[in-house]
């Protein structure tokens, strides 16, 4: 297209930091000793390993040995629920939820209830948002363990984690929360926020993919998922993906620093291109909380189109955005998350998520509200559905 | 993922719109899937002579509407229900096959908007009706992107 | 230490080839979509994996949409084995392996067995072998798998896999090997060997650590391992990691295109090695099958030593190899290799294994032979062990 990319999906995943990339790349070459071996690059390694360790456990409020690397945030996802659901299955077999986690959350519970547990799937009211309440009131005797999401990755709706934590804390059950969309993003400290186990993962926040990390409070009974060497202090084999952990390490610290900064920053292109859009654009609606959002996250349904039509378009412009509608997986339902908070299924599929990152500027922003408005236009002329509103017939 | 045919048809869809008192018009598809294809035809001596469609729905279902309208046009009504699905996606240089339900769509309207024509004319058989659009969301919607032998 | 750094550990791990890092470099940075996005550099991350893909199927014989990346090949022989184990329960509980596999398959085995499920750990000869007659009379109405790994990581001993492979599928039993010390290293064609499922790792074969591969037959029953998003047609959830596939890719295709010649090269490495050092020290022993061995695999026991002094003084002299001794990973038995196949404690623990590679040459060797009689001796003379042998007693 010879334009310059403008890249509106950093939920999706993120490019690597420059910076990133350079501390990762001697433990590719000169540095790649493995971690377990006594000699002299064995031990760097190591050393490498438990400062970026480090770096993970201050950027959250942890100690460090609470922290154990993965290898994605979707295995993290899946070793903390399954980890304490079997580690705890004596004292009960009921887990709390909402409707609208992330598949690793969904589908690694779905697949505990195929194995004699009980799930709880919360529903959200229709800005994506379950209040302690819920929470509280779903606890039941046998139930081990909560699970909910930090922050949404498609609506970027912020859930009231610390309230939750302060509940699961006080009925003596432990709480673990998805944070992959969060961390990096938005401040956490897992002890003043009660959170016995927390999934991350770097390359939502300019980190490398394939290395995730979880959160372990001290004192939490965890059984282990991939079974193997002693790595990880004896609790997740492989041999350590040293390059990645550094990446992780170092991105974690490069957003930490960085974190009030960045957010006014997207902040303001997420609050200008939510304004524009909804005032430019007739039939659009904000999907997700006004305010207890994401910085970066904007969703927005335009009605009488479709999600992948949209992104194909807008890909042809040089932007590079998402959508909730099914169509782009070829699957039968568009997103389950467009569908808890209650958008019929043919709005569902017209939806587009927007993610604003670091490299993004008023001018993207620009750039996208002139082509937008011209692209929505179009596909609605085509659209069969728009035939009837153009004849005064609002009720399609 | 689109071949470039694909995305020609659908940056640039041939036929976009509608016929003022067509001879036969054909919606098929359902909202909730994401998809629907309304299909126009001007039918002269059994012979159509211009198509034109409006679709909500994905890539691979504006560039098959696109097509579909392109292939009709000059074809007789019989010739015109001897095209498949198939034949659609081939003369799009293919689709991925997560989005071959979409090419479905295009031969299913075609179908739809005959019989209406045909309907209009009296020239119904008895039990053509039901074969029409027997498409539904769930047929075509099947798979979640997996491949057909995947037991998972 | 100033002097170049001479690396005869291969088998724990290896550097990344120049060719390799510059393959994955763009995907880091400017190719960073993800593989699941439609738009243009999404697109390009799919088809980059899908080339990998084909690298590596076309690397063993099998087809593309039959390899499935992981996060590690402890990952995937977990898979492999939890997999087909919970898949097929139904038919039975038995799995069938021996007693020298690598923990990643020991560890995964004993997990399963807490679960209800039975396995016979069949005993090797004193070279590491098992035999095609020992597993088919292990083979009981209720066995569902064979893991039996292609060569081992301790002492290099080869099975024989294509004739196991044969009596699995004669039996109808599905068969796995661990193969991550095998491939890259020597040939394997999964169809001529009745593989039915195949566990890889790119860093030993100077890929990148924290990637692996599963080959998994068409048509086997295998349950998900890690579950989430629809990735790898729906069966490992997690972003794929892309710039570690196609590092991957680009390892496995090196590692095929130049193998005999690079057998040939760490072969003479190998027999020139035990050769001179079984003829300059006394009082050693080759451990593994002397001819049926991985090409680049020496492993020795220095009687009246220990590993973890041994490997700490060759580091000194700038040279890194690993040893069988339980004292480098601080637990109480030396290595479960060196006493299945026969080895007292107290020589398993005397136990050194170098590794050669790509980047080893003969002056390597001839360092090594230099400071290794050396090393030995000053070893011995701290050794209360030796005593008694230059007293003439040699029934130590
Ligand atoms: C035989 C064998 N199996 C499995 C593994 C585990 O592979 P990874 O370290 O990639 O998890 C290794 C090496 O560590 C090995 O040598
Ligand atoms: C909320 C949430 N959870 C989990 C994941 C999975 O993380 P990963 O892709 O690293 O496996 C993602 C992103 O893909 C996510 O957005
Ligand atoms: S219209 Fe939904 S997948 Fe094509
Ligand atoms: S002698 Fe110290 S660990 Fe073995």
């Amino acid at each position: 297209m010879g334009e310059k990319l403008i890249y509106m999906d950093h939920a999706a995943t993120t490019y690597v930091k420059p910076q990133v990339v350079e501390a990762m790349l001697p433990f590719f070459t000169e540095k790649f000793g493995n971690a377990s071996s006594i000699y002299t690059i064995g031990r760097e390694s190591k050393k490498a390993i438990e400062e970026s360790r480090e770096k993970v456990s201050d950027a959250i409020g942890a100690q460090a040995r609470e922290i154990f690397f993965t290898g994605s945030g979707t295995e993290a996802d899946n070793w903390a629920i399954k980890g304490v659901a079997y580690a705890n299955k004596s004292k009960g077999n009921h887990i709390i939820t909402t409707n609208i986690e992330h598949h690793a959350v969904l589908h690694t519970c779905q697949y505990l209830e195929n194995d004699g547990f009980e799930v709880t799937y919360l529903p959200v009211d229709e800005n994506g948002l379950v209040t302690p309440q819920q929470v509280a009131d779903a606890i039941k005797p046998n139930t081990i363990l909560i699970t909910i999401m930090f922050a949404n990755n498609e609506i970027g709706t912020i859930q009231p984690i610390a309230e939750i934590g302060a509940i699961a804390k006080e009925k003596g059950i432990y709480f673990h929360t998805d944070a992959v969309q969060a961390i990096g993003n938005i401040a956490i400290n897992v002890k003043d926020m009660n959170i016995d186990l927390m999934s991350m993962s770097a390359h939502k926040f300019y980190g490398p993919k394939g290395v995730g990390a979880l959160y372990v409070r001290k004192g939490v009974k965890l059984v282990s998922f991939i079974h193997g060497g002693a790595q990880e202090r004896g609790r997740r084999a492989s041999t350590e993906n040293i390059p990645a952990i550094v990446g992780f390490g170092k991105a974690i610290e490069l957003a930490t620093a960085n974190l009030d900064e960045y957010n006014k920053k997207i902040m303001a292109l997420r609050d200008r291109t939510i304004d524009e859009i909804t005032k430019k654009i007739p039939f659009v609606k904000l999907n997700g909380h006004r305010e207890k959002r994401l910085p970066g996250n904007v969703n927005l349904s335009f009605q009488f189109i479709e999600g992948e039509s949209l992104l194909l378009m807008l890909d042809m412009k040089g932007i590079a955005a998402s959508s909730g509608s099914a169509c782009t997986s070829g699957s039968l339902d568009p997103s389950h998350v467009l569908l808890a908070i209650g958008l019929p299924h043919e709005i569902a599929h017209g939806s587009l998520r927007l993610t604003f990152g670091d490299e993004n500027t008023d001018e993207d922003v620009n750039k996208l509200l002139e082509v937008l408005p011209v692209i929505v236009e179009r596909l609605r002329e085509m659209s069969p559905l728009y035939e009837n509103v153009k004849r005064g017939n609002k009720n399609v | 993922m689109y071949s470039e045919k694909v995305m020609d048809h659908f940056m640039n869809p041939r036929n976009v719109g509608e016929i003022e008192n067509a001879d036969g018009v054909g919606e098929v598809g359902n909202a909730k899937c994401g998809d629907i294809m309304k299909m126009y035809l001007k039918i002269e001596n059994d012979i159509i002579v211009d198509a034109k469609f409006k679709t909500f729905g994905c890539g691979a279902a504006v560039a098959t509407s696109s097509m579909s309208t392109e292939l009709v046009v000059g074809k007789t009504v019989e010739e015109a229900l001897k095209i498949t699905n198939k034949a659609v996606a081939e003369a799009l240089d293919g689709l991925p096959s997560a989005k071959m339900h979409c090419s479905n769509l295009a031969e299913e309207a075609i179908r739809a908007a005959i019989e209406d024509y045909k309907r209009k004319n009296g020239l119904l058989g008895e039990c053509d009706c039901a074969a029409a659009c027997g498409r539904r969301c769930d047929d075509v919607h099947h798979d979640h992107g997996y491949d057909e032998d995947d037991d998972e």
